[in-house]
């Protein structure tokens, strides 16, 4: 079983993209779950979303306290969030920023393997928004594997409708510029 | 067949009252049922359910509008949750003494204060014993499936009862997961069109909550308890008729490697999947554990319970709303021991008080439990709340 | 033309000497002698018929009508609680919407009342009623006002006239009653921008009767606000109710209009009022108000009299 | 007679205890709650129907010659139409023993 955490920002996508993920993965024949933090927060406050993906029936309601793959849709989280917590051994953090690995890893501590991609600057070229929910996916697909993209197609679609296919080339855009480390 | 969906399950709850074709729904929002009745409204925005969607000021007006609907013949459904069914609880007590088959889903939340929007069972079982037949799902398929079983149950002559469908709420209602969602022709050979036996008509008068004085109120209230007591053969009739025709077979009280257990947690609602997979790692350690889930709440399943728990040394029994009894026992343990009273079987009870508000029940919850029911030597100790900081 | 208008234009009216001879509320119940509550609404249901059915709140008509195992109702009548009447008929007449709609049963012509006392209706049940008149359900609600609650024993509600001895509104060394003036319910209605909102009397029962069925006409919601004298919580003899009624609408204490599509219509010019006096001397509620008091009830009345002509358009 | 009376056994109640005869209130004497009852006098009487209209109880129905008679078995002696009666035709009289 994956466990994967979303970090982000209310209003930003967080929770759609932990939705996308799940609904991916069991378009695919899988097992998932997508949840959010449930708590008060509105638009602009710090926010999390869940995921877990398996092969096999998941049989637990528990949060997600050590994931495999942790996902920080907005740079400014890093600052105030230590989105590394619980992280498994041999896990992976997926970043939206515009600096490097060894950038990051100096302001940050991160110790961990990392995905890096400008998901923000993908987003507002590509929908002339800063909402970086299906672009985030785009790393995650890249970096991880877990879902395709031909999974994906079908929840975006549903979801966005008539600007699904901008999200899906943003998706597609990050999935080709995200940086994995080996 | 069905087919197999990712979908939050408040959504599927709302599609499978869709799937009812129920008539009329009267609900106000309240989180973390919202959903829901956001759903049905659009569904029936959207032409895809053809029903009155009544947005009511409160739910106290949303249990009346039920009342009336539903005395007056139609398939009538509602949401609701915490404080707003304590706002509607007086009328909830009118519904169920009226015999009106109406559907409510409760999105299960603690009550106030503080305010908390987040899952426990205060709301559940503060309702316990307002005559509705009251089952508890542990995900999103059997969201659905009760939802079906509900109508079919309350609507049958020998019942004619309200049901209440638990699911708790976020941990399980704000869920994305894979359901199957039964096609409208399984659901309409498994649901046949609501017959009521009288309704409000002018064509055939029937004066409803007349004043019931002395003289009658004792038998009123008989008819209605006889009435509860008789539904659970027709509930569990109706589950077998569910998977004869679904595949998927339901009981009151569910067990989960009960069969040579020492000690047998017993739990309800979706912390349940949470347990099994506690059960499953203490198996491996050679520890036996089993876990006995309490699906049908009300009426009470006390001998299938008690077959469920009788070869267990140790009975971990969950609460998960606090009851200021200033007794020993929370609710769902004092059943529990009333059964094992009646049956003369003296097992060591422990009590233990979970998930309050939201608190997180995790695996290692239930190990720590299972622990010290089993080590304990069998001699009784009050409640314990878990994770409560001194 | 609004639609309440429209609605109504054929309409002929009652008359006196041809009165329907249905009486969908039945003798044998128990209600006071001389109850002007009842009367009221026996005049409302010979006017409405048979094809209705009828959702009582709690309070005294529900209790002397339906003592099991009799029911004084020839038509269909439900009772759940007190605050709700106005939700439960909502419940009933969107039922009725949908299964008409779908083909579930064939009685599109049935007609929706829902009645309380004004405790039930300016009180405890006024939020049940702003939401069902607010979503337009096609009902009528009655409001029979006897000025408190009589059910269980005469205290003070919002309706209750300022000066009224109740059981909770006593007389003593600190009070004179009731010290705050009667809610406006039917301007509370008429704000909600329904179709029709009328006061009546059973003392002009033609009056009353042709406003009851002008509502069962009119599409949408409709509230109408009866003056129901209680010659228990009054204090005046059983004989003397539609006199006191009388009196109520002489005296310009309870005058009759209708409110079409929120147009004032006044339905009897008082041309020469009777003091108020008079009428406060019938009830024995009122009989420790000194001439001041009554003055200046009288002046009160005066000036709520003068901005009902004015909304409606006639001359003082 | 065990229905008439509402003593009867929880197995016979209908669902939710309604009441499946309307107007069976019909049935209740309240004619035994009066101390006074009304006499028309059938010569000054107009056929006006002010007694019909302002009886809470029902009592008055119209006969074949157009005239109000009162049905004793429902009347409580209010009084009300003998207050009304346009032309004073009614009267309220003691019961007797």
């Amino acid at each position: 079983m994956v466990e994967i955490r979303f970090h982000g920002r209310g209003g930003q996508g967080a929770v759609t993209s932990a939705e996308l993920t799940a609904l991916a993965a069991i378009g695919e024949g899988k097992f998932a779950q997508a949840f959010p933090s449930f708590g008060p927060e509105r638009r602009g406050a710090p926010v999390m979303a869940f995921v877990r993906v398996s092969d096999t029936p998941i049989r637990t309601r528990e949060k997600v306290y050590e994931p495999n793959i942790v996902i920080v849709l907005d740079p400014t989280i890093l600052k105030i969030v230590n989105v590394e917590a619980g992280l498994k051994e041999g896990g992976i953090v997926i970043l939206n920023t515009t600096k490097t690995a060894e950038e990051v890893r100096k302001e940050t501590g991160i110790k961990a393997r990392l995905a890096l991609v400008d998901a923000s600057k993908i987003a507002v070229e590509t929908m002339r928004v800063p909402i970086t929910n299906t672009t985030m996916l785009g790393a995650l697909l890249k970096a991880t594997g877990l879902i395709s993209m031909d999974g994906l197609r079908g929840p975006i679609e549903h979801r966005f409708g008539p600007i699904a296919e901008k999200n899906i080339k943003a998706c597609t855009r990050a999935f080709e510029e995200t940086v994995v480390e080996g | 067949m069905g087919k197999r969906i990712g979908v939050e399950v408040s959504i599927a709850a709302a599609e499978a009252v869709a799937l009812a074709n129920v008539d009329v729904i009267a609900a106000y929002p309240i989180t973390p049922q919202t959903h829901i009745v956001e759903h049905l409204s659009e569904l029936v925005a959207d032409g895809h359910l053809d029903a009155e969607f009544i947005p009511v000021e409160s739910e106290h007006s949303a249990m009346s509008c039920c009342i009336g609907s539903s005395a007056a013949g139609a398939r009538t459904f509602t949401a609701t949750s915490s404080q707003g069914y304590a706002l509607m609880s007086e009328i909830c007590y009118i519904a169920s003494s009226m015999r009106l088959p109406i559907v409510m889903t409760v999105a299960n939340r603690a009550l106030s204060a503080p305010i908390s929007i987040w899952n426990d069972h205060a709301d559940l079982m503060m309702s316990r014993d307002t005559g509705w037949i009251q089952t508890i799902a542990e995900n999103g398929q059997e969201v659905i499936d009760l939802t079906f079983h509900a109508f079919k149950v309350a609507e049958d002559h020998r019942v004619l009862l309200p049901v209440q469908v638990n699911l708790d709420g976020f941990t399980l209602s704000h869920m994305i997961e894979p359901m199957n969602m039964p096609d409208k022709a399984e659901v309409d050979a498994y649901l046949p069109p609501y017959k009521p036996v009288l309704r409000l008509d002018p064509s055939k008068p029937v004066t409803f909550g007349p004043v019931g004085m002395p003289d009658i109120y004792t038998e009123a209230k008989m008819a209605q308890d006889q009435a509860l007591r008789n539904s659970k053969a027709v509930i569990i009739e109706a589950w077998k008729e569910f998977g004869d025709k679904f595949g998927r077979y339901y009981k009151p009280v569910e067990t989960y490697k009960t069969e040579d257990a020492e000690t047998i947690i017993i739990s309800m609602g979706s912390i349940s999947e949470t347990a099994m997979t506690a059960v499953d790692h203490l198996r491996s350690q050679g520890k036996k554990v089993g876990l006995a889930r309490i699906r049908l709440w009300r009426p009470f399943p006390g001998p299938e319970l008690f077959d469920a728990v009788k070869g267990a040394k140790n009975l971990v029994v969950l609460d998960r709303a606090m009851n200021f009894s200033g007794g020993d026992s929370g609710i769902v343990a004092a059943e529990v021991k009333s059964i094992l009273f009646d049956q003369n079987h003296h097992p060591n009870v422990r009590n233990f008080f979970v998930g309050l508000g939201g608190r997180d029940v995790t695996v290692q919850n239930f190990e720590e439990m299972v622990e010290k029911a089993s080590t304990n030597g069998g001699k009784p100790v009050p409640y314990e709340i878990i994770n409560v900081r001194e | 033309m609004g639609i309440a208008a429209e609605a109504i234009k054929d309409f002929k009216g009652f008359n006196l000497k041809n009165m329907p001879e249905v009486e969908p509320l039945s003798p044998g119940h128990r209600a006071c002698q001389g109850c002007g509550e009842i009367l009221a609404l026996r005049q409302a249901m010979k006017a409405l018929g048979n094809n209705v059915i009828v959702c009582s709140s709690t309070g005294c008509m529900e209790i002397v009508t339906s003592p099991f195992p009799q029911t004084a109702w020839n038509v269909p009548w439900i009772h759940v609680a007190f605050e709700n009447t106005s939700a439960v008929v909502a419940g009933v007449e969107a039922a009725y919407k949908a299964m008409n709609r779908k083909g579930i049963i064939n009685q599109p012509d049935v007609t929706f009342l829902a009645y309380g006392g004004d405790g039930s209706t300016a009180d405890i049940g006024i939020q049940a009623l702003s939401g069902a008149m607010e979503r337009g359900h096609n009902f009528i609600y009655i409001c029979l006002d006897n000025e408190a609650y009589m059910n269980t024993g005469i205290q003070r509600s919002s309706s209750t006239p300022w000066g009224a001895a109740t059981t909770t509104s006593p007389v003593g060394k600190k009070s004179k009653g009731q010290s705050t003036w009667k809610k406006d319910m039917p301007g509370i209605a008429v704000a909600h921008n329904i179709p029709y909102v009328a006061t009546a009397s059973p003392a002009f029962p033609v009056d009353l009767m042709n406003k009851v069925k002008k509502a069962s006409m009119i599409p949408g919601p409709a509230y109408l606000h009866f003056y129901s004298p209680c010659p228990t919580g009054w204090r005046c003899g059983g004989e003397e109710s539609v006199a006191v009624a009388r009196m109520a609408v002489q005296s310009k204490v309870f005058p009759l209009y209708e409110v079409i599509d929120g147009q004032y219509v006044l339905s009897r010019k008082v041309a020469k009022p009777k003091p108020v006096a008079d009428y406060l001397k019938m009830q024995r509620r009122f009989r420790h108000l000194t001439e001041t008091d009554i003055q200046m009830i009288q002046e009160r009345i005066d000036a709520d009299y003068a901005e009902l002509l004015k909304k409606c358009g006639v001359e003082a | 007679m065990a229905k008439e009376t509402g003593i009867m056994s929880w197995k016979e109640l209908e669902l939710g205890v309604a009441v499946t005869k309307p107007g069976s209130a019909g049935e209740l004497r309240t004619g035994d709650w009066r101390s006074m009852r009304p006499v028309t006098d059938y010569d000054k009487c107009t056929k006006c129907g002010q007694c019909y209209i302002f009886c809470p109880d029902m009592v008055y129905k119209k006969n074949a010659e157009g005239y109000y008679e009162a049905n004793l078995f429902y009347c409580k002696g209010c009084g009300i139409c003998a207050k009304e009666c346009p032309v004073s035709c009614i009267t309220m009289v003691q019961e007797g023993d």
